[in-house]
């Protein structure tokens, strides 16, 4: 059995004796006998050999050999290894939340400058140090709006990502905030119906882009209505299309929030990933989580620290902006070393290449007797209605070694021959070409 | 040293992302099309290492130095844990996968499963969720079983009660969760004021949330009488268990009469703190709330196939978008095989036994917050040391930085003044321990004798005291601001 | 394509102009014409994305689901993750040879406590920082023996790994040095014969322990009887075996070399490996390679340095002890990590665990009708012989999904029965009887 | 810092191996067990972990430095060549696996068989073989080559030529493989003395080590003679490639008419250099060779399928256990497939660019061992320095130290008295390189108008200016000798 615990036989004795009991049972005592465990049934312990061996055997049960072209927000990008190699440096990944800028420069510095990357690529003002993932951060930004004007209706585009949607619905249970959702119009959003119900009661708005069926569209005109009566715009972005689809900023947005896992970071079965969250200046007095600041030092050198901390629950405690304390701040490593490799041209260039591989896939789709692509502009996912239900066409797919793709029926009941299908840089033109040559065949 | 976009180039590529057709940027409609420039850097992957790895050099960590930063319990974790969670079979499903072909990934759906069964013996609870993504996202979660709960009673309840030690997070998750606080001082002991409590409690509460121990240090000794008089009102108990590295097979809260218990895996199950996160929160509770439990959740059939449940009508629905940080997860499935039972117990004796050590070792030379046997963590206060000389927790926090240790939590918890909340986990030494002890005391000594020399520290760090109140006021939070 | 030259159109115009030139090609004006490629015709490059990817499809043409059982002199053994860790650090494994002390007191203290914990688990006096393999150490401690008595004849025991013997053989090709091989006694050291080859010739006495076919020996008698007639005596090891093999040092052997790969080295398909070697403090000064030393620096605080270079190449060219210059040091870096990771239980408790494992396998497969394993003692390797050629076993075990070990035919034409099988502490006891059920089955 | 042992405290246990039956240590007769201690440390994981990873912040390194240690080619080593080489299906795989199951590791084979291949191009030769671990190894493979053929043609040879500015493992290896070294000098353009080496060749003469360009930085001028004079009494023409970086695309060994090359795949097609190894010196022959390179080799058959050939009687026979460092091949190959042909010729265009720059921008302040346009490095000797002040290359050296960079190569080229050799390789930026020529100018300066303070460097460091003489005489090699 693995121990971690350094202590020797005589180590022990002499601190027991410094203490002064005789047993280390001893300093237990304050727990009373009858509320000792009634059990604690767990099996023994194993060395590291024996629980590698173990844990390699169980993810063998699992299939890493499907070619991907499963998306939903969560994308198969490539990480280049440099990432690794920086995430995995000790001082990094053994280091807590910065408190004591002395002993934190390292992480500070480089949340800063995540702060800036991600300001920079969602084209608005400021950034915050990050949030759990996608979903909760939707969830802050709505919460900062209604914060902000004090209004409880949230209007929601039914093409934002359907698993951000169910949790911010599990956050107002109990709290006094309407959630409306607006239908689409087939696969788009239904612009008309969206502001229609724009009004002085309305919090804010919340589109996605491109949305959950890989729709890109601009929302700028709608975002100007909703300002003009005092709503929050908030977008849900996704940050790698940003190297090519028109920003947050451009778009005017107040609010911008997205999943962060394509910066760097792996499927992992859903998690850690990463909340993204951007603001318009006016706003950034009312974001959650940490947020790292420049300032001097006594000798006036450029420092960096935590800042804004009287917005946080360790200060403010129930009136603080939200509870979060603990964040995703290694997956925010990740992203600002990602973006760095990248860099200006990395990042445009990774963006094309999916678009690029997404429309190829598409063209040959369409070749497919019976399949139907809706129109629209799409980025690197795209939504195909298929001739027959998309979940039989996928249990046959796999069959062929990939996992072709979500059918949309796993999170809508109607629109069961459609599927959304994702491409990334990582797919080859070969293995984009084969997805077709099996499509086909299985379609025929 | 300068940001990574003062070493920008024009012009200068780093990770080259393959070649693009000369039509790509021709696919889409220049009107949904960027125009703004992303302000990326543009550096080469060398210039990227080497900034990174020279940041990473600033920094103080478990890996390198001794950090008993109190109630985060900053433990070493096994190197294993890193390797095990990258493993392709792990790190490379995607969790949509458990959605459209439950077959492939019974890998990963195994180990929730397992993991959360280990979990419920640990805690004594019968039902378990894995979403939380830290322990204040659990604490949420928690808050928000309690509604369902009350809801489905019938009942509309309006308050929680959170004693005032408790750490930041339980009342901004009662709050956020839709519940005003209502704060309890603790009594001499360090518990929670019993009496002042009944005098609080009523069929209004919804819910109580309790450290155990908490975060003096502290195993409530008012904590049946708490039980009891909270069932009386059908209150929930709620146990914040970031704690319970404390306590492992030594108490469980199912057993104590809680029905929610929250563990902070990243702190008692062992995964690197990351700089900040990521971590996990998982949320454990009795038999009466389990129908309330995030959806979907992960069933074993007979077959012995494991899939999603999205079963409970109850449910308050999904609060992540998946199962919570997987890669925690794993991380601490595999802390838990190695040590298994007697090691489980092992962690928590010598948590007691190192905290205890510094307890008397200390407590000649600064004033204890709760004088007793505490659990893994004592908590002292500088008042001797500010009344005598003027020298603050935070000069003695930046003089141990000064001597190579990381200081202890001064910050919290806001009950005590001057706090220097010391863990020190059961991973570290005696001859680590005693090194801590003796610089304690030399400051302490120092604090009388040349107390300015405690109030400059650090002198052998990066920057030194930086001006906090100058940077929330300028507020410039970006490189480019 | 990837690209690792960070310089910019104008960087490149800016530094040319400086030199004084019009372009690069000017500055490679010093190679004719006539000298220029006849051909250069290599593939375009790639990104690092398509690189990994097909270099993952070449992985994965090497099969990595056997359970082996082979050994030859390199082993399948556990290795902490706590290795890479340490090796991975960059610090360590982009610095070079440590010239400089004062900016490589990380690699020469590492190497220090390397040299340190070699020469211990040998139980002799020194070891150096590294050579390049087992093979290459045996041929290092002959020609020190040549050095040293200045004789030509070098005895070496057929138990020796063939593997080593065929590079002593290849790098004597062109000097004045015999190699005499003296036959086994059927797997076993045929003491006698060795004894008789002993002369005032002979320079260097060679012998393995556990020898090739797994048979573990006391050579203590026969190193007395050498060094009567100033013969060097020279014992393979096989380092992970020395908790609870005698060792070198109780043997009174002069030098000790070995395989380093078992401390915590992958397989890695043959390399990089790492020779070990540790001597009686009378080769100090003859010894071949790197080698770090204690002093003070002029504050007198403690230093290291690469010290007694005037036995190397750099300095002494052709009459340097040897010819080598960059060694395995990150190889010898993961050894003393492994090793201070191990720690004295940990590496006895590795050792006897092999051994038991071993045995367990060797008691069932005794069990099997027609299966012979010969008499001796042995470690965690031994041979079986078989009722059919041990080849047949081997391919027909693939099927089953074993590596089920190496053919003596391998190297030696007779003996096409013989097995040899190794067990490590990575075998569970499932897989090993498990094993033995496929081998029953196999032979029946 | 304490060495790990100094650590040690006796019961202390790092990575538990697994549960030992109590019979195992019966097993094996006493007569055959160790008795005597292992004196290994007793230490935590934790406790290994700190300690090498502050021993780790103690070095300079190409992550962390500008490290321009000339001949050496420290140049930024892409991280993806240790993912690779780390990927199960190479990092897991047996060697002796290509003995008893070929098709099981066709991948494995597949990759050396091709990077054989490109590595024949781009040398221009005929035959290779990756068995040599590293540059050294890769001469003694040459001179036996050289060996085996004059034997199998009858011819007894005895002697190897080499110019006196080669690399110390050149002579070395020649008289570890049985030769006598004849040593030619330079002639005042930095190549070999071509009129002294025909005087000094002769029928006895087995080959000729040339280095190209040489470690002067210099592409031999009188090549074509050389060559033709060695062929004419069928000398052997050896290249040291260890600075083929600089030529890449530009000139090829076998065009040129050498007959053997060895590279250092570890300089010129990026390897970490690991503290000082592993490397891999893989050596390339021309037609007239191919029959005696070192078994076995790699084939691929009409099916496409590969295999080990063992098929060359005339072989000199193995040189190493297997098929060299293959981890290091991996490397090389993924680094070779990255950059492909115009990647790898830009190597060399820009080694050479950076080396020039420095070379004119220093020659002010320094003296050019050679003063002519460079290949991939630029030699000074800091003679001026010595005469005018006393500052010798050793304290200009540890003053880079004291300002963050590496030194150049100051013990070598043995040629050039007080050398300062300096290699930037292609990976370092303008600005990287600046402030390194501003380093040397300010140290140059310095030399000047306040010697002391350059013969003091370095006062940043953990240690300054050991004692070798001292380390040498009392030879303390053990932490406990
Ligand atoms: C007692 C206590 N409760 C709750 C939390 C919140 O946990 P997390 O940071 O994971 O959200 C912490 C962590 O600091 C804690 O110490
Ligand atoms: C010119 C030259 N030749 C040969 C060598 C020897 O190579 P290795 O160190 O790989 O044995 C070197 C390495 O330093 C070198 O620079």
């Amino acid at each position: 059995m693995a121990r971690f615990t350094p202590h020797t036989d005589q180590d022990v004795r002499e601190m027991l004796e410094d203490i002064g009991v005789d047993s280390v049972e001893k300093l237990f005592a304050d727990i009373p006998k009858n509320l000792r465990p009634r059990s604690f049934d767990l099996p023994a312990g194993r060395s590291e050999n024996e629980t590698v061996s173990e844990f390699h055997k169980m993810a063998r049960r699992n299939r890493t050999d499907l070619v991907s072209f499963l998306g939903g927000g969560y994308y198969d990008h490539f990480i280049p290894a440099a990432v690794d190699t920086v995430s995995s440096r000790s001082e990094f990944f053994t280091a807590y939340t910065p408190y004591q800028p002395e002993a934190s420069q390292g992480t500070l510095r480089a949340i800063f400058e995540y702060q800036t990357m991600i300001a920079g690529i969602a084209g608005l003002d400021y950034a915050n140090a990050s949030l759990y993932d996608g979903g909760t951060a939707l969830y802050e930004a709505i919460a900062m709006a209604v914060r902000t004007n004090n209004r409880k209706k949230v209007i929601i585009d039914a093409g934002v990502n359907p698993l951000f949607k169910r949790i911010v619905r599990t956050y107002v249970i109990n709290i006094d905030v309407d959630i409306v959702e607006v239908d689409l119009k087939d696969i788009h959003t239904d612009a008309e119906k969206m502001e229609s119900h724009l009004d002085e009661n309305t919090a804010a708005l919340v589109v996605q882009n491109p949305n959950f069926f890989g729709i890109v569209a601009d929302y700028e005109k709608l975002f100007e209505e909703a300002r003009a009566i005092g709503i929050v715009s908030i977008l849900v972005f996704y940050p790698l299309s940003l190297g090519v689809v028109k920003t947050p900023g451009e778009m005017k947005a107040d609010i911008a929030v997205g999943e962060g896992q394509s910066l760097g970071l792996p499927l992992s079965f859903g998690g850690p990933y990463l909340g993204l969250m951007a603001v318009e200046k006016k706003f950034v007095r009312k974001m959650p989580g940490r947020i790292v600041g420049e300032t001097v030092d006594r000798a006036g050198r450029k420092s960096f620290v935590l800042t804004l901390q009287a917005r946080e629950q360790h200060i403010r405690r129930e009136k603080a902006t939200s509870n979060i304390c603990s964040n995703q701040a290694l997956c925010a490593l990740r992203a600002v070393v990602y973006l760095s490799l990248m860099g200006k041209e990395g990042f445009r260039n990774t963006a094309l290449l999916c678009m690029e591989r997404a429309q190829r896939l598409k063209d040959e789709l369409k070749k497919i007797p019976g399949v139907r692509v809706p129109e629209g502009q799409t980025f690197n996912e795209f939504t195909a209605v298929l001739p027959v239900k998309a979940a039989d066409f996928v249990e046959r797919m796999f069959a062929a070694g990939f996992a072709a793709g979500l059918p949309t029926s796993v999170f809508y009941r109607d629109r069961e021959n459609h599927l959304i299908i994702a491409v990334t840089e990582k797919r080859s033109i070969q293995e984009i070409d084969d997805f077709a040559a099996a499509a086909r065949k299985v379609l025929s | 040293m300068k940001h990574i976009f003062e070493k920008s180039v024009p012009g200068r590529t780093g990770v080259d992302a393959g070649a693009v057709g000369a039509g790509a940027a021709g696919l889409m409609d220049p009107r949904f099309m960027r125009k703004s420039d992303s302000r990326l850097p543009e550096v080469s992957e060398l210039d990227v290492m080497r900034h990174y790895i020279r940041l990473s050099q600033l920094n103080f960590s478990v890996d390198t130095h001794f950090y008993p930063l109190g109630s985060c319990t900053m433990k070493y974790n096994p190197k294993v844990n890193e390797a095990v969670s990258a493993m392709p079979g792990f790190a490379g499903v995607h969790p949509l996968m458990a959605y459209i072909g439950e077959e492939h990934v019974q890998g990963c759906l195994e180990l929730i499963y397992n993991l959360s069964s280990i979990l419920a013996e640990i805690t004594g609870m019968k039902g378990v969720t894995t979403q939380p993504y830290a322990g204040a996202h659990g604490e949420l979660t928690g808050i928000l079983l309690m509604a369902a709960y009350h809801k489905s009673k019938g009942n509309d309840k309006k308050y929680v009660i959170v004693p005032d030690e408790a750490h930041g997070t339980n009342p901004a998750s009662a709050a956020m969760g839709g519940y005003t606080v209502i704060s309890i001082p603790v009594d001499r002991d360090g518990g929670m004021d019993v009496d002042l409590f009944r005098e609080k409690m009523n069929d209004e509460v919804a819910g109580v949330m309790l450290t155990l121990p908490n975060t003096l240090g502290v195993f409530h000794r008012g904590i049946c009488d708490i039980v009891e008089i909270a069932r009386k009102h059908d209150a929930i108990l709620y146990n914040d268990g970031a704690n319970l590295n404390a306590i492992l097979g030594k108490a469980r809260p199912g057993d104590i009469g809680f029905d929610i218990v929250h563990m902070n895996l990243h702190k008692t199950f062992s995964t690197p703190h990351g700089g900040g996160g990521p971590g996990a929160g998982v949320v454990a509770v009795s038999d009466r709330l389990v129908d309330f439990l995030p959806v979907p959740t992960v069933a074993r059939t007979q077959q012995g196939l494991y899939r999603l449940d999205f079963g409970h009508e109850k449910s308050i629905g999904p609060m992540s978008s998946f199962f919570g940080n997987f890669g925690v997860l794993v991380r601490a499935a595999v802390y838990i095989m190695m040590l298994g039972r007697e090691g489980l117990i092992d962690v928590s004796e010598k948590a007691v036994l190192n905290a205890n050590y510094i307890r008397v070792k200390l407590k000649e030379y600064f004033d204890l917050a709760v004088d007793r046997t505490c659990m893994h963590e004592c908590v002292f206060s500088a008042k001797r040391q500010v009344q005598k000389s003027g020298v603050h927790a935070i000069d003695i926090a930046k003089a141990l930085i000064e001597r190579g240790f990381h200081p202890p939590t001064i910050y919290f918890p806001l009950v005590v003044d001057e706090a220097l909340m010391i863990e020190p986990t059961e991973t570290e030494s005696k001859e680590t321990i005693d090194g801590f002890i003796e610089a304690m005391i030399e400051i302490a000594k120092l604090s009388e004798t040349d107390p300015a020399r405690v109030k400059n520290a650090p002198n052998n760090t990066p920057v030194s005291r930086p001006d906090e109140t100058r940077a929330a006021r300028e507020l410039k939070l970006t490189c480019n601001s």
